[in-house]
């Protein structure tokens, strides 16, 4: 927590309290019989229970909450609402709170933000004074050269990043269930719980659909909550429809974030016991938008000083707060939203001086005064003194999910607001209230409740549509006959002047400290589409989205370049339609961890984790070379579950293997095991394993861990699409089965203490003469049955890879433990098992190769095969022999043999240019010398060829190509033992 | 996230589904050109608007189907009827 | 060994290692991978279908006879050409063998697998287990598309799960069947997501069929 | 390149746009008289020596670079929307130049070098500020592919390497370096050249010069045909009248197909979005570019404050760019993985941009089956890291006829020659 944004309160004698707090008010949501306290920036200030934040602190006559971006001047309430551009504050180690929206809590720590050295003291105001001179995108004509002194300025230019501060401490725990996420599956989603809202969720639930209601304040209502009585009345009466009506479910203090294709709409959800925020993902089949309307502010000089604020901002801290917002108001109003405005503060004593109806042409130029309203200067030049100005000059459409679903909605110059444009929208998307038109609440809620049955009738076709097509859903009984469409009533829209900008120059976007003269200049100097001016300026980028300024934007950018509004056109808005923190989006972790059936022992014996995709596999046990050594002399076990398998049956299996595999398998005899790769179609090598024959019709398929997976929809994809006549069922078996290597001098010896047991028929014989290498035999192992036993490995030692039913495995890997104690098994892991197939000169897929890399260069001469009528990427391979074009595997020694270069390290010739790299590289404990693998030029692949290695510190050092990649038995001496 | 008809699970999020791609033939590997087989390899009509390709409903039925989708609004249909073909 | 842990106290049944937890709780999840676990794979338009009695979406039960012993087994068709089906622990011999001969009887190919061993297979119970599984898991199951006795294969906190609606005396029932590496966190992300609705790990009864 | 004085003899004889300084600034500032426009509108001219199809930092980039390294003036760059509207108004602002390959490297290093005079060269603060370049590596293999990364740019003379995970914390303090994470960070490549940079301004910078220079810039100008006869191209015609032209220049990213099919030309490229997303902003925390590939994703924090996020393309191809949910779902439990602490850090807008993908991630530059019609396409979700270089070694192919060497291995050619770049590697590599 720096300085910056923790500062230290001005000492004040008097503490707090609620002098502005009115009498009680009939609408109030404020619960007087619960007093409690927090903190404004370190002092302790009084209020009830259902306050915000806001509404708290100008109840004690706090008037200014924040400084504005460039020029730090001082802000106050606006819009009263989540809106509210001026009163974003850091609660705890949560920053930009709206603070009023966010309720208070008793206790809670709330601070400014962005202000040094303090909210009443701002040094960062002394930029006021360079106005000017910071014009808008100033910083794209300065700080050029010298260009060292750029990040000198940088810092500079940071310091003014308007927001507050994360919290240091981890405030993410995927497990820890604060945020949460849930599938949700309404018939019908209405975004919005004003009166129509409420409305259209009644009829759509009497018409038989489960509805979702969501409403962004804590209580639904809308408008009609700081109404008068008769708003009050008709209020209580529709929430009594929603709570006796079944099938609605009321989300409060929720916003929909947005509306995506095929009617995915992401809800976030507040105010749940114990969990911060849920994302609610509804697959909805109709979306009624009743976003109702956001009342724009009025630009004109001063229009950001504290104590300028919109009529519905009066009349919600009033009526829903009971707060007196100032002393002596002018009024500017050209609707009934701003008479009301005047209305509600003389009835609660605010002296209005003078009601300036701009219907009749009155209007306000000015106002006058810094951190509070001195004076204001009106139309007819008069200047009067106030505290407050109040503006009611028009209303925006909140259209963004609107637009999100295909709506490009267009001006409308009489009723001064953008009309959204309903017939391009799809049939599963309807709108209703404000956001359409205007009417008295009678017909605003008959329309809502003609759209609610709509909506409820278009989501039963919908249902109809999708069941059918579903397996396992209720099919309709009889085909019934659709109802016929409902008839939607014309919402008109009512006349209203178009006040954007006055007579001067104002603020447009509060939150970037935008103004109207900026716009000017950014069209002057040629941004003068609004998109370009936008982003020049940088206006509707801040927290608020536009939401507010956005019509202002275009209509003063259309006054700029001499064009109307209409024009000069809209902007999309984005989603999310209100902010959403990472935490909600994120949810709870979800990463899929897979576990062999060995797991925990490895966990008891010191396992050093790998992540190796979804597994977490023991790289080693403590000393990976010592483990390499006990194979080599002795015998040691490896967990290789993660190995993937697949079961291959049908008469058409050999068809498959021929296809996919570069090599032959036509004549793979039962009982025997053969290694094979598999390239793309462009002839890259893409994985590798073995296969064994069990059966006439029965193969075993592995896959390297990593490939397991993707090989299998490989096969089925050529199995489905490519040859559907081919009879083959292939289904995963990778973990049916923990699989071991036993690997060393010694395995068969314990091999046959476990396998072998000549009384028993299910037993299997292991002596060389009746298992020879590349065999398999299925049978008894460790008293399992269902056993697969492979001599195979990848250590290049005598080895047998055993696949035990999963279940067993633990059983299996003990009891080779205990069986083969007085011959020095030891597990071994990952690490030691790379030392020995790299002895080996064993390629690993992706490691020694890349992206590029087909079968010649990857030392496969000897096992691709071209004389076959097809299999996959058969042309490049045969281009590729042809040409002998690509790079080379080989294997490589350093010439000084302590020497191990880092895998990766580059191989230069000569002239310096890159002629490979070093793919595989590590210690040899056999040979006592590192040994790598390499990717090389062709031209330098053979034997004998010296090369130079550019070590990672930039020196080199010279390496030899070797006759074979294996550098440990090449001839394979010791694994066909 | 778009809804997938699925012929054989019915509608489902594409999540479920990975995605192939365009649908284009294979040539005879015996007989194809460089050139034939390396436009195969690489060259996708990239249409903007209606085209017909390949999904694996890896999470679903596991089969591979034809979707038509209209890559400007991401809207989709069942590419053949065919291939709708479910038990009663 | 099943892939999830039992934790304490522990019983044995029919060789698996089981929980022997009671719970009472509204909301339960039973680990029930000791059950026998036969895939079966066949043309989906061919003639096994109706040897077994089950068409892809639905599950069915039938009490199978083999050499005098008889089985009660629980069918499901998760996916076309593809079923599935559960018996008691340690009956996989009299199963596999039921199918065999029923294959035997058609002329297609027929694959039967015994994957008691290479899948997980838990059981989520409790009149809000759809508002549970609705949290990891993006199919509708309202009752008229997805009732009791459905099957279909889906997502389930991100792995391919086997769901089978297989309600307990009229109470909301999900058998959720996926591969085995992976049966340990679909478990504990199903508790982990249910802590709201109280959910409560139980242990296993046999025969749990 | 050219030197703050020799570019401020250049604007000085030049007509068009007053001079950018901080004194100028200041005169402005107490006169109060508005600057002139940045770029002017001219009329479509009937015939131009040159079109330059695209109006994003590629064409204007190609179209600056005509003029002045050239001398050839008589270019117009169209664009059917507003400047920079397309990719380069919507991509994430990362530079950087430690590529795989050999020629990836060297190409992209040139354009680095190009961003680092740009401010000076086209006198307009396009605000590259140098944070550095982390790409983290959450497993062996990744690491692997790291230090072969650092062993190429070493050779290339490209500053990079591969650190140790307590540098990263010391780099990226809010780093969840732990064992307990899930994608443990077992190191990174650090590539301290690498950093952020304004694009609009890019754009800008790079068309206020261009008209300066007497390039022609025609918005909302959409090109509907291209006339080829008898190979050659002839003309181009648009929503707003024909144009005769002997030399069409492709630079329309997500679009390129449907510009090149106009010429009977067909492209290796398909057309994937690629979405971003930003947050509120708070106080500056975060002082280097981080990216995951492992994770896809990538994160800096602007001067504003905002963090930028980006991620991978979209799972499958679309001209759509409405964005989606579960791309900010996955973005931000990725996010959220490396650093915890950003859980209560609100997302503000996403968007969403159009990459022209090759089957190599490289791109496709100079010219093609028809004479007179030049590619630069194929930039997938690293075309504004190549902007300057791009604009640089088009123009010089424009003007010259000759491909230029730094570009040598990005032709349409190499596909049917089965040479492909190397760019994708191991392991698709991140941003």
């Amino acid at each position: 927590m720096t300085r910056e944004t923790w500062p230290t309160p001005p000492r004040l004698d008097k503490s707090p309290a609620m002098f502005r707090r009115l009498s009680r008010q009939p609408g109030e949501v404020i619960d007087r019989g619960a007093p409690l306290t927090f903190t404004w920036n370190g002092r302790t200030f009084p209020a009830y229970s259902g306050d915000t934040i806001a509404s708290a602190l100008a109840a004690c006559g706090v008037r200014v909450f924040s400084r504005s971006f460039k020029y730090h001047r001082p802000r106050g309430l606006l819009t009263a609402s989540y809106l509210d551009p001026g009163c974003m504050v850091q609660v705890g180690d949560e920053p930009n709170v709206r603070g009023a929206h966010r309720l208070v809590e008793a206790g809670m720590d709330v601070r400014s933000q962005d202000t040094w050295p303090s909210l009443a003291l701002d040094v960062k105001a002394a930029n006021e004074l360079a106005r000017r001179a910071l014009s808008t995108g100033f910083y794209y004509k300065t700080f050029m050269s010298p260009g060292w002194l750029w990040p000198a300025y940088e810092r500079v230019l940071e310091r003014f990043a308007h927001g507050g501060v994360l919290g240091g401490n981890p405030s993410y725990d995927g497990r820890g269930g604060r945020y949460d996420k849930r599938h949700a599956h309404p018939d019908v989603l209405v975004a919005g719980g004003g009166p129509a809202g409420m409305a259209a969720a009644v009829a759509a639930a009497r018409a038989g659909s489960s509805v979702m209601l969501v409403e962004e304040e804590h209580e639904l209502g809308g408008h009609l909550r700081w109404g008068g009585d008769t708003d009050l009345t008709a209020l209580r009466e529709l929430r009594e429809l929603i709570d006796a009506t079944p099938g609605i479910e009321v989300l409060t203090d929720s916003v929909v974030l947005g509306r995506y294709d095929d009617n995915w709409v992401s809800v976030v959800q507040r105010g749940l016991p114990d969990i911060d925020e849920r994302l609610v993902k509804a697959r909805v089949k109709t979306l009624v938008v009743a976003s109702g309307l956001i009342e724009r502010p009025y630009v004109f000089a001063g229009n950001d000083v504290p104590g300028v604020m919109l009529s519905t901002a009066v009349r919600r801290l009033v009526n829903l707060y009971a707060v007196k917002p100032g002393e002596r108001a002018v009024v500017l109003t050209a609707n009934a939203e701003g008479d009301a405005a005047a209305t509600d503060l003389e009835r609660v004593g605010v002296e209005v001086i003078r009601v300036v109806d701009a219907r009749r042409g009155g209007d306000v130029v000015s106002v006058h005064g810094r951190s509070r309203i001195l004076f204001v200067e009106l139309g007819n030049g008069q200047k009067v003194e106030c505290d407050m100005v109040v503006t009611a000059t028009g209303w925006t459409a909140p259209v963004s999910l609107l637009t999100m679903a295909g709506d490009v909605p267009r001006y409308d110059p009489t009723a001064a607001r953008f009309r959204s444009d309903l017939s391009r929208l799809p049939p599963e998307v309807l709108a209703t209230g404000g956001v359409v038109g205007d009417g008295t609440l009678g017909e605003l809620v008959a329309h809502a409740d003609a759209v609610g049955r709509e909506a409820a009738r278009r989501a039963v076709d919908v249902a109809r549509v999708r069941r059918a097509a579903t397996p396992t859903s209720v099919k309709d009984a009889e085909q019934t006959e659709p109802a016929p469409a409902v008839q939607l009533p014309e919402l008109a829209m009512d006349a209203h002047p178009e006040l954007f900008r006055g007579r001067t120059h104002g603020i447009v976007d509060f939150s970037e400290d935008v103004s109207s003269k900026d716009l000017f200049a950014a069209v002057a100097e040629g941004y003068s589409s609004a998109e370009l001016a936008k982003r020049y300026t940088t206006a509707t980028m801040g927290p608020a989205q536009g939401k507010l300024e956005t019509v202002n934007v275009v209509a003063i950018v259309a006054e700029a370049t001499d064009r109307t509004i209409a024009e000069t056109g809209t902007t999309t808005w984005r989603p999310p339609y209100a902010p959403v923190t990472l935490g909600a989006l994120a949810g709870r972790e979800r990463e899929p961890v897979r576990r062999s059936p060995m797991q925990s022992w490895h966990e008891r014996h010191g396992a050093v984790p790998l992540v190796a995709g979804a597994w977490i596999r023991p790289d080693h046990y403590g000393d990976p070379a010592a483990e390499a050594s006990t194979v080599r002399e002795g015998v040691g076990i490896i967990d290789v579950t993660p190995i993937g398998k697949l079961d291959l049956r049908g008469p058409d299996v050999a068809k498959l293997l021929n296809l996919v595999y570069v090599n032959k398998w036509s004549k793979l005899e039962v009982g025997r095991v053969r290694y094979g790769v598999m390239c793309g179609e462009d002839g890259v090598v893409i994985d590798d394993g073995v296969t064994a024959r069990l059966g006439d019709e029965h193969y075993l398929m592995t896959t390297t861990s990593s490939g397991a997976a993707a090989i299998w929809a490989w096969l089925e994809s050529w199995l489905q699409t490519d040859h559907p006549e081919w009879q083959v069922h292939v289904t995963p078996v990778t973990t049916s089965y923990a699989s071991m290597n036993i690997a060393g001098p010694r395995s068969r010896e314990l091999v046959r203490r476990v396998a072998d047991d000549i009384d028993d028929i299910n037993d299997i014989d292991v002596e060389p003469e009746a298992f020879p290498y590349m065999h398999v035999r299925t049978g008894r192992v460790a008293g399992v049955d269902g056993c697969v036993l492979m001599r195979i490995g990848f250590t290049g030692e005598l080895s047998f890879e055993l696949h035990v039913p999963a279940g067993y495995g633990l059983h299996a890997w003990q009891t080779l433990l205990d069986e083969g104690r007085d011959l020095g098994v030891r597990a071994f892991g990952v690490e030691a098992q790379r030392i020995l197939r790299l002895e080996k000169g064993h390629l690993i897929v992706g490691q020694d190769t890349d992206g590029l890399t087909r079968a010649y260069s990857a030392g496969l001469e000897g096992l691709v095969n071209l004389d076959k009528t097809d299999s996959v990427g058969l042309p490049e391979l045969r281009w590729q022999h042809e040409l002998r074009d690509g790079p080379r595997l080989v294997g490589l020694q350093t010439t000084q043999e302590s020497l191990v270069p880092a895998e990766g390290s580059q191989l230069v010739d000569d002239s310096g240019r890159i002629c490979g790299r070093v793919t595989s590289s590590r210690l040899s404990p056999t040979r006592g010398r590192s040994v790598c693998l390499g990717q090389i030029d062709a031209r330098l692949a053979e034997p004998g060829t010296l090369v130079k290695i550019r070590l990672v510190d930039g020196g080199t050092a010279p390496a030899v190509v070797t006759e074979h990649l294996a550098q440990v038995d090449p001839e394979g001496l010791r694994l066909r033992g | 996230m778009i809804l997938l008809p699925c012929p054989w699970c019915g509608p489902r999020d594409a999540e479920e589904f990975g995605y192939v791609g365009e649908m284009h033939t294979r040539p005879d590997p015996l007989t194809t050109s460089t050139e034939e087989w390396r436009d195969y390899l690489y060259l996708r009509r990239n249409v903007a608007g209606w085209t017909t390709e390949r999904w694996h409903h890896r999470m679903g039925c596991r089969r591979y189907l034809l979707v038509e989708r209209d890559t400007t609004t991401n809207a989709v249909r069942p590419a053949d009827p065919g291939a709708g073909k479910r038990e009663p | 060994m099943s892939p999830i842990a039992t934790g304490s106290p522990e019983t044995v049944v029919a060789g698996w290692a089981v929980s022997a937890r009671r719970s009472a709780a509204e909301l339960t999840l039973t680990d029930h991978t000791p059950l026998t676990k036969v895939a079966v794979r066949a043309p989906w338009d061919g003639a096994l279908p109706e040897a077994l009695g089950v068409s892809f979406g639905r599950t069915a039960r039938a009490s199978w006879e083999v050499g005098g012993v008889t089985t009660r087994v629980l069918l499901a068709g998760a996916a076309p050409g593809e079923w599935l089906v559960l018996a008691a622990p340690g009956e996989h011999a009299v199963v596999v063998g039921w199918l065999e001969d029923a294959a035997a009887r058609t002329d297609e190919l027929v694959s039967v697998i015994d994957l008691t061993h290479g899948r997980a297979l838990m059981r989520l119970t409790g009149s809000r287990a759809a508002g549970l599984l609705a949290k990891e898991c993006g199919v509708d199951l309202h009752d008229a598309v997805c009732p009791d006795a459905s099957a279909l294969r889906s997502a389930v906190a991100g792995v391919a799960t086997d769901i089978l609606r297989d309600d307990r005396d009229g109470t909301r029932s999900y058998l959720l069947h996926c591969e085995r590496s992976s049966g340990q966190y679909l478990f504990d992300s199903l508790l982990d997501a249910g802590r709201e609705f109280g959910v409560e790990a139980d242990g296993f009864l046999p025969p749990g069929i | 390149m050219g030197t703050d004085m020799a570019d401020a003899r250049r604007f000085a004889r030049r007509p068009g746009p007053a001079r950018y300084s901080g004194l100028a600034l200041l005169r402005h500032g107490v006169v109060d008289h508005p600057w002139a426009p940045a770029w002017r509108t001219r009329e479509l001219k009937r015939t131009y020596e040159v079109v330059i199809v695209g109006g994003g930092i590629h064409g204007l980039a190609t179209a600056y670079y005509l003029a002045r390294n050239h001398g050839i003036t008589d270019v117009a760059v169209l664009d059917k929307g507003y400047l920079g509207g397309g990719g380069s108004g919507r991509n994430t602002a990362i530079l950087r130049s430690n590529y795989l390959t050999p020629e990836g490297v060297r190409f992209y290093d040139r354009s680095l070098d190009l961003y680092r005079g740009l401010a000076a060269d086209l006198n307009f603060n396009v605000m590259f500020s140098r944070k550095g370049h982390l790409t983290l590596a959450h497993s062996d293999a990744s690491l692997r592919t790291m230090r072969w990364r650092a062993e190429v740019n070493k050779v290339c003379g490209v500053d990079s390497d591969v650190i140790g995970p307590q540098d990263v914390k010391r780099l990226v303090p809010e780093m969840d370096v732990t064992d307990e994470a899930r994608y443990p960070i077992l190191g990174a490549l650090y590539h301290p050249p690498g950093g952020i940079i304004r694009h609009d301004a890019v754009v800008w910078g790079y068309a206020r010069a261009a008209d300066s220079l007497g390039v022609h810039l025609h918005q909302d100008t959409e090109v509907t045909g291209i006339d080829v006869s008898a190979g050659k191209v002839r003309g181009v015609r648009t929503t707003r009248g024909d144009i005769a032209t002997p030399l069409v220049v492709n630079a329309t990213a997500g679009w390129a197909t449907l510009v090149a099919d106009m010429a009977g030309v067909r492209l290796p490229v398909q057309t994937f979005p690629l979405q971003a997303a930003v947050t509120e902003p708070v106080k500056p925390f975060l002082r280097t570019v981080v990216v995951s590939g492992t994770l896809h994703v990538y994160v800096s924090q602007t001067a504003r404050g905002e963090l930028v996020f980006g991620a991978s393309v979209d799972p499958f191809a679309s001209y759509s760019t409405r964005g989606s949910l579960e791309f900010t779902e996955g973005l931000a439990s990725h996010v959220l993985a490396l650093m915890p602490s950003l859980a209560k850090l609100r997302l503000l807008r996403q968007w969403s941009g159009l990459c022209d993908m090759t089957p190599d991630f490289a791109p496709i530059m100079g010219p093609t089956g028809v004479d007179g019609f030049l590619v630069d396409v194929g930039w997938g979700t690293y075309g504004f890291k190549a902007g300057p270089v791009a604009g640089e070694t088009m123009a010089e192919c424009v003007a010259t006829g000759r491909t230029p060497q730094l570009i040598s291995s990005f032709g349409l050619d190499r596909f049917a020659q089965g040479r492909l770049v190397g760019e994708k590697g191991a392991a698709a590599v991140g941003h």
